[in-house]
């Protein structure tokens, strides 16, 4: 039955995170060093708090220790989050998206086991999805409708005795600064198979990507792995999901819902950034508000903010819910890219109307704006970008099944 | 109808690029990364442009500059944008001021402020008119809210006048050596009809500069904070008649229309910039094996992007035009406004291009998009769009 | 908790309808005297039989023979019609709507048993609300976050022993040259009065709009009441919902889910057409679906109509579901006048493209796309238009209490 | 730099303006309300216009006809448009061909053709070239896809070429008395190699018109279905080489920029009909007391449309001095994309103006919307961009 009331759960997770943003994150985000695009410190104790507070592990079952979070919740969650700092918001999403689909689904009970315990005690074990590699061309160009030519990972893998030996590298994975535990991508004879590789296993290596003006949000680096050697025990069989379904782009959650509700957070906060300036900020004699110009832009903004979140919770709730395009109820597309596209290039906008809002002062480092319109750019830029995403769901639309 | 340049255009047309090439476009991107604010301008880059010219460009040759037309300003302006739009408008500051030095300084001001202008390669022009609480009631005076725009006090005491208050959002307002400033010299009436204009030197006993601002785009740009306690100011600096700043009579060649077709032209300096690394990546890079360019979605954008920015340089050349003729219509600020949405959208097709899984955004191509958003509250707010719609709106 | 799936009774209604498009509307909905917009006929015999179908009687109760439908029912319904033929959809939603309103709520027990045998049992009858009068400013334009003078009616209603005597006009009236049964407001000593005039009440006469180019959908007329006489019974006082909240409009559509669903109806089936034909026609030697160009411009409209139907059916739940808002599921903004500025302007944008995947034959009188675009059309600049929306959406994001 | 006009051009513009508003504008409505499509055009509006030399206006003086240049031809066409954008498509459809007559014709073909023309006020012309199966492919002829393109088939019987296919969507296929016809000649080859340009009188045996098509706007523009059946057409009727029509040369003159350049000045007339809609209604119709005009909403809308419109119109004359200085470049094709944007843009913020409950729609602002979506599949659907961008990347 069509429902949009959120369980208690979800309302007191959200109302739980809301306050933890104002109280502890939103006074940190807006100090002028981390609005600064080019180094801006990663604020490691914010993400540890937020860590406790179970934000890390929230996709986990319960009986692991986790919070059992389904995908909307992840998404409600990331918004609140990211209405405060999209830094934070990025390391610890990645974290749980990841951590969800390893210890969820994709483990061995032995290898659960083995990483579990650390996993859920050590407030800074976080996760990395180490997938894309240099000169990968993932975007889909002129394939578009065409027959795609399997590719393997130039990271090998080569079984050792009981070892794994991988050689190759990848470039700009989220997290892998901080990260514990790297998933890797490697061609083995068996074709791509995926390894579980601890930060501390021999031949690893991670150099942290600069910030160079801000091209990513959280963590990234890039990870090189001169014969490092891992277990037999770590190849990662998916359980009861395709190993070959793991992204090839630097971030589980480039096209996820849990990734555009990061973005809806970023933009929702140049929102109420610019309402609430919008009642204070008197021009003309009267608070600009109640002038047209400004009430239709506001207008405009809230409008897109709805739009984006009703398209974002749909992908999220066709996540867990697949009986739902089985019986018609949800059209059998991909709502994932629907939200990606609509988040990508609404949200984008949202934040300059809202910056807008503010005259000059919409463009100052030491303010908050212009970073909301830097993030939100970031987010439409990631990955292939939003035209790629497009055509993606045109395939889909004409139910071109790629080879 | 023509729309060919005569020689002396094309010279200057020529010099400019020949400099933004050489001088401008190799310092850009270091000079854009820099993050303390008030460090990011490079004076030898502006000796060596004023030298060319560049600074005084407009200043009249009987008064000792080049005298260039509108029209060879706007291709100098679009010229050095294209290298970087900050390091343009630096010098077409200089261009706004010294338009209104010409248009309406007397002899001894000239005497007193323009040979120094001109003989000194450092020495660039402010203007002082925004502050805290006076943003855009300036620039769309509401006819009910007489307490509104500039507050700043001035006070007449023998022969000086006394300010009192704060300017924000200066551009030059830390660099400048001479100031163009609205001060509030009536308060009993709307600002429109209680305004003054007063010269002021950097050096004026009581001002001193406050903030520089940070900003995220037109960095090489300098932006200040300008605090007056008690600061005298000769009468003999004053511009007009008292509180006559505002109101503007018949025929009026001040600098306000020359804005209007600065703010179009540079940005169309950005869009040609846009459009030159786009053509230039989708030449170069692969994807799967083809070229970019190969992709019909990359052609789109392209043929877009082109589309509008030769749309914005025929209206900004018949805005020139205009000028030239001092035929001024609501065209100045309608291509200010379009300047707005052109650039804004054609450098975000610009980063759409550049778009790829496994690499950072070109930190060129980002600059051009900071920059750009600059319009937003410059040229194409809704309070600088009003302002046009209104005279459109007025002259029907 | 929440839920996007459709109960068994909507999605069994969806596809009832879905199938009686099919085979009975879409047939006649495509002959060319239908597209053609200066007089195309009324195909009453379409919406008897639509009627027939239970559609007309949609949101009463099942006790009073009809179907109980909610808002969210009605907008399942309002869609599949309006795929097929909008005119049909107008008329029978705006009875359904109005039907609804009035034997659900608005009706005294004596009224509903006077009136309702014959609206269950007769497939001809037709509800109007005859509330707009000529003249009247019901847009928002300068008085936006002003206080704004009360109106009344310029119709008047004077008690005259057992009878109400009603004179005024009413102009441009959904339904009027069908109804059998109109609420005329009216002013009266107690202020604004709400009568149920049959349309045989003496000294009511209906004129039909001239269609002159079509920019009305289903039937329209003016209604004039020369001392039209009903009796005082017919007073209606609105049981628990207020008689000033009825429509200052000539339909009670023009700002519900429903009027939208119409909207997204027509899109759809644009888009539908569109997506038929790309990959059907050939040009550079494959369909045109496989051209980036075509398959970005339906990934497109593919994305806007599934943004909008989020935005209509959120509205459409809200509209049933008070408490959401109050526990925070919901943001308490008014979810009906996004979805209206949603539709109005993204379903408009989707029908032009969609036509223009069809070169030349998007413009011909005789194929159904210029049609789509010209409803869509109409949909956009119906009643104040969405500038008016989103003004009246900036004033509740603001807090604005019209006085 | 110059945008003023000569005194030969103001006057074309003159008297166009003159005849656009006494004649045209007074039955442009009811004409667009007739609903069949074949009753739509005026003769008498024909004469009219023709004896005013519309209709022959680009034919050479030396040639009999007036010789206007193409700035002259785009303020013409605008200022039809702006009463009546199907009229003067359906003069300035003469032009296109008339441009071709000039430049590829052999002096037997203009006497055979030209003088009929020049000598009657009905003769128009026609060009057929799109087919059920051959539309965007003409446009953008696919290089892996041989079959694409014409396919109304030319076989050589002697002296005679004979016809067989048909031709659809084909403007003044119903009334022209002559047309431009692509045939192809070779199907062994792509079409671009093989297709052959004839001249066909309408009296030509064989040749019959089909259906009229009933367009939704542009309704007094005739188009029309053409039918071949062993149609006769004399070798002499052939222009240029055979299998040479699509196989352009350098320096091409033919109308094919023209077309470009005719969309573009055509959807600015119908930008300024809107303009001059808005602001009269926006002075005339009151909310609550207030006129529309006191809006910022309605404002915005006002000035968003100048805007547009005037920068399409500093485009369409920069295209217009370009074609006279035979400087061909993008533009014209940039400037027709362009126009579709803005046309429909500015058409639609015209009828936001207009919107209000308790009203219908002005007709007059129906029209102009409807009409404008015609540019959607002429000048500006994807192909047409792909070609434009296309241009515009291969001379990067």
């Amino acid at each position: 039955m069509y429902n949009l009331q959120l369980s208690e759960e979800q309302l007191a997770i959200r109302d739980t995170v809301r306050d933890f943003v104002a109280s502890e994150i939103t006074p940190i985000a807006v100090q002028p060093a981390r609005l600064e695009p080019f180094d801006p410190p990663l604020p490691v104790e914010l993400i540890a708090a937020a860590g406790e507070l179970g934000l890390r592990c929230l996709a986990l079952d319960e009986s692991d220790g986790g919070a059992g979070a389904d995908t909307l919740t992840r998404c409600l969650v990331a918004e609140e989050l990211a209405a405060g700092d999209v830094d934070v918001t990025a390391v610890l999403t990645e974290t749980a998206v990841l951590g969800g689909l390893l210890f969820g689904q994709m483990m061995s009970a032995d290898q659960r086991a083995q990483y579990l315990p650390a996993f859920v005690d050590d407030s800074a074990y976080h996760l990395a999805m180490a997938a894309q590699e240099p000169d990968a061309e993932p975007g889909l160009g002129t394939a578009y409708h065409r027959p795609r030519e399997a590719s393997l990972p130039t990271t090998t893998a080569v079984a050792d005795g009981d070892e794994w030996v991988i050689t190759g590298s990848k470039t700009r994975i989220a997290n892998a600064p901080v990260a514990k535990m790297f998933v890797v991508t490697a061609a083995s004879d068996a074709g791509t198979i995926a390894l579980l590789v601890p930060r501390d296993a021999p031949g690893l290596k991670v150099s942290e990507t600069p910030r160079d003006g801000g091209w990513y949000h959280g963590a990234m680096g890039d990870v090189t792995l001169q014969e490092c050697r891992v277990p037999v025990a770590n190849l990662l069989t998916g359980g009861n999901r395709d190993v070959s379904s793991l992204a090839d782009q630097g971030s589980v959650l480039a096209a996820t819902p849990e990734g555009q509700a990061i973005n809806l957070g970023v933009a929702r906060a140049a929102f109420d950034a610019a309402l609430d300036y919008a009642k204070l900020r008197i021009q003309g004699g009267r608070p600009i508000v109640e002038h047209q110009s400004i009430g239709n832009m506001l207008a405009n903004i809230a409008g897109s903010l709805e739009l984006v979140r009703g398209a974002v919770w749909r992908a999220a709730w066709d996540a867990d819910n697949p009986q739902a395009r089985a019986d018609g109820s949800l059209a059998d597309i991909p709502h994932a890219l629907i939200s990606q596209v609509a988040a990508a290039d609404m949200l984008y906008r949202a934040a300059k109307d809202a910056a807008e809002c503010f005259g000059a002062m919409g463009v100052m480092r030491d303010m908050p704006m212009q970073k909301y319109i830097h993030d939100t750019r970031l987010f439409r830029h990631s990955g292939n970008g939003a035209s790629d995403a497009r055509l993606r769901l045109a395939e889909a639309l004409a139910g071109h099944e790629p080879r | 109808m023509d729309f060919s340049l005569n020689e002396e255009q094309i010279a200057w047309q020529m010099k400019a690029r020949k400099f933004a090439e050489e001088e401008i476009r190799p310092v850009s991107l270091a000079r854009d990364a820099i993050a303390e604010p008030a460090d990011t301008i490079d004076w030898e880059l502006i000796k060596k442009g004023s030298q060319l010219g560049f600074r005084t460009s407009v200043v009249s040759k009987e008064q000792g500059g080049h005298g260039i037309d509108y029209v060879t300003q706007a291709l100098v302006m679009t010229e050095l944008a294209r290298a970087d739009s900050a390091v343009s408008k630096t010098f077409s500051q200089c261009w706004k001021w010294s338009h209104l030095i010409a248009a309406v300084c007397n002899e001894d001001q000239k005497e007193r402020f323009l040979k120094p202008f001109l003989a000194d390669d450092t020495f660039v022009l402010g203007f002082g008119q925004t502050e805290a609480n006076s943003g855009s009631d300036n620039r769309l005076p509401p006819p009910d809210a007489p307490n509104a725009g500039v507050r700043l006090r001035a006070e007449l005491d023998g022969d000086h006048w006394v300010l009192n208050g704060e300017k924000q959002f200066i551009a030059h307002g830390n660099i400048a050596k001479l100031f163009f400033l609205y001060v509030r010299t009536d308060f009993s009436v709307p600002f429109t009809d209680g305004t003054t204009v007063l010269l002021i030197p950097n050096d004026t006993p009581g001002f001193s500069v406050g903030k520089v601002y940070n900003k995220s785009g037109w960095r090489f740009y300098q932006n200040g904070e300008m605090v007056f306690k008690d600061a005298r100011v000769p009468v003999a600096n004053q511009i007009g008649e008292t509180n006559g700043a505002l109101r503007k009579g018949e025929g009026d060649q001040s600098g306000d229309m020359f804005g209007d077709l600065e703010l179009a032209a540079n940005a169309l300096g950005i869009c040609d910039a846009a459009c030159e690394q786009a053509l230039t990546v989708i030449k170069i890079r692969q994807l799967r094996g083809e070229r970019l360019s190969a992709q019909q979605l990359v052609q789109l954008k392209i043929g877009r992007m082109n589309m509008l920015t030769e749309a914005l340089r025929s209206y900004v050349m018949r805005v020139a035009w205009e000028h030239d003729q001092k035929a001024h219509s609501n065209n100045a600020g309608l291509a200010m406004n379009l300047a707005t949405d052109t650039v804004q959208e054609v450098t975000e097709l610009n980063m759409d291009i550049h778009d790829g899984a496994g690499r950072a955004m070109e930190r060129a191509a980002d600059k051009l998009a900071r920059d750009a958003f600059i319009w937003s509250h410059l040229a194409g707010d809704t309070v600088q769009r009003l302002k046009v719609a209104g005279r459109v709106i007025r002259a029907a």
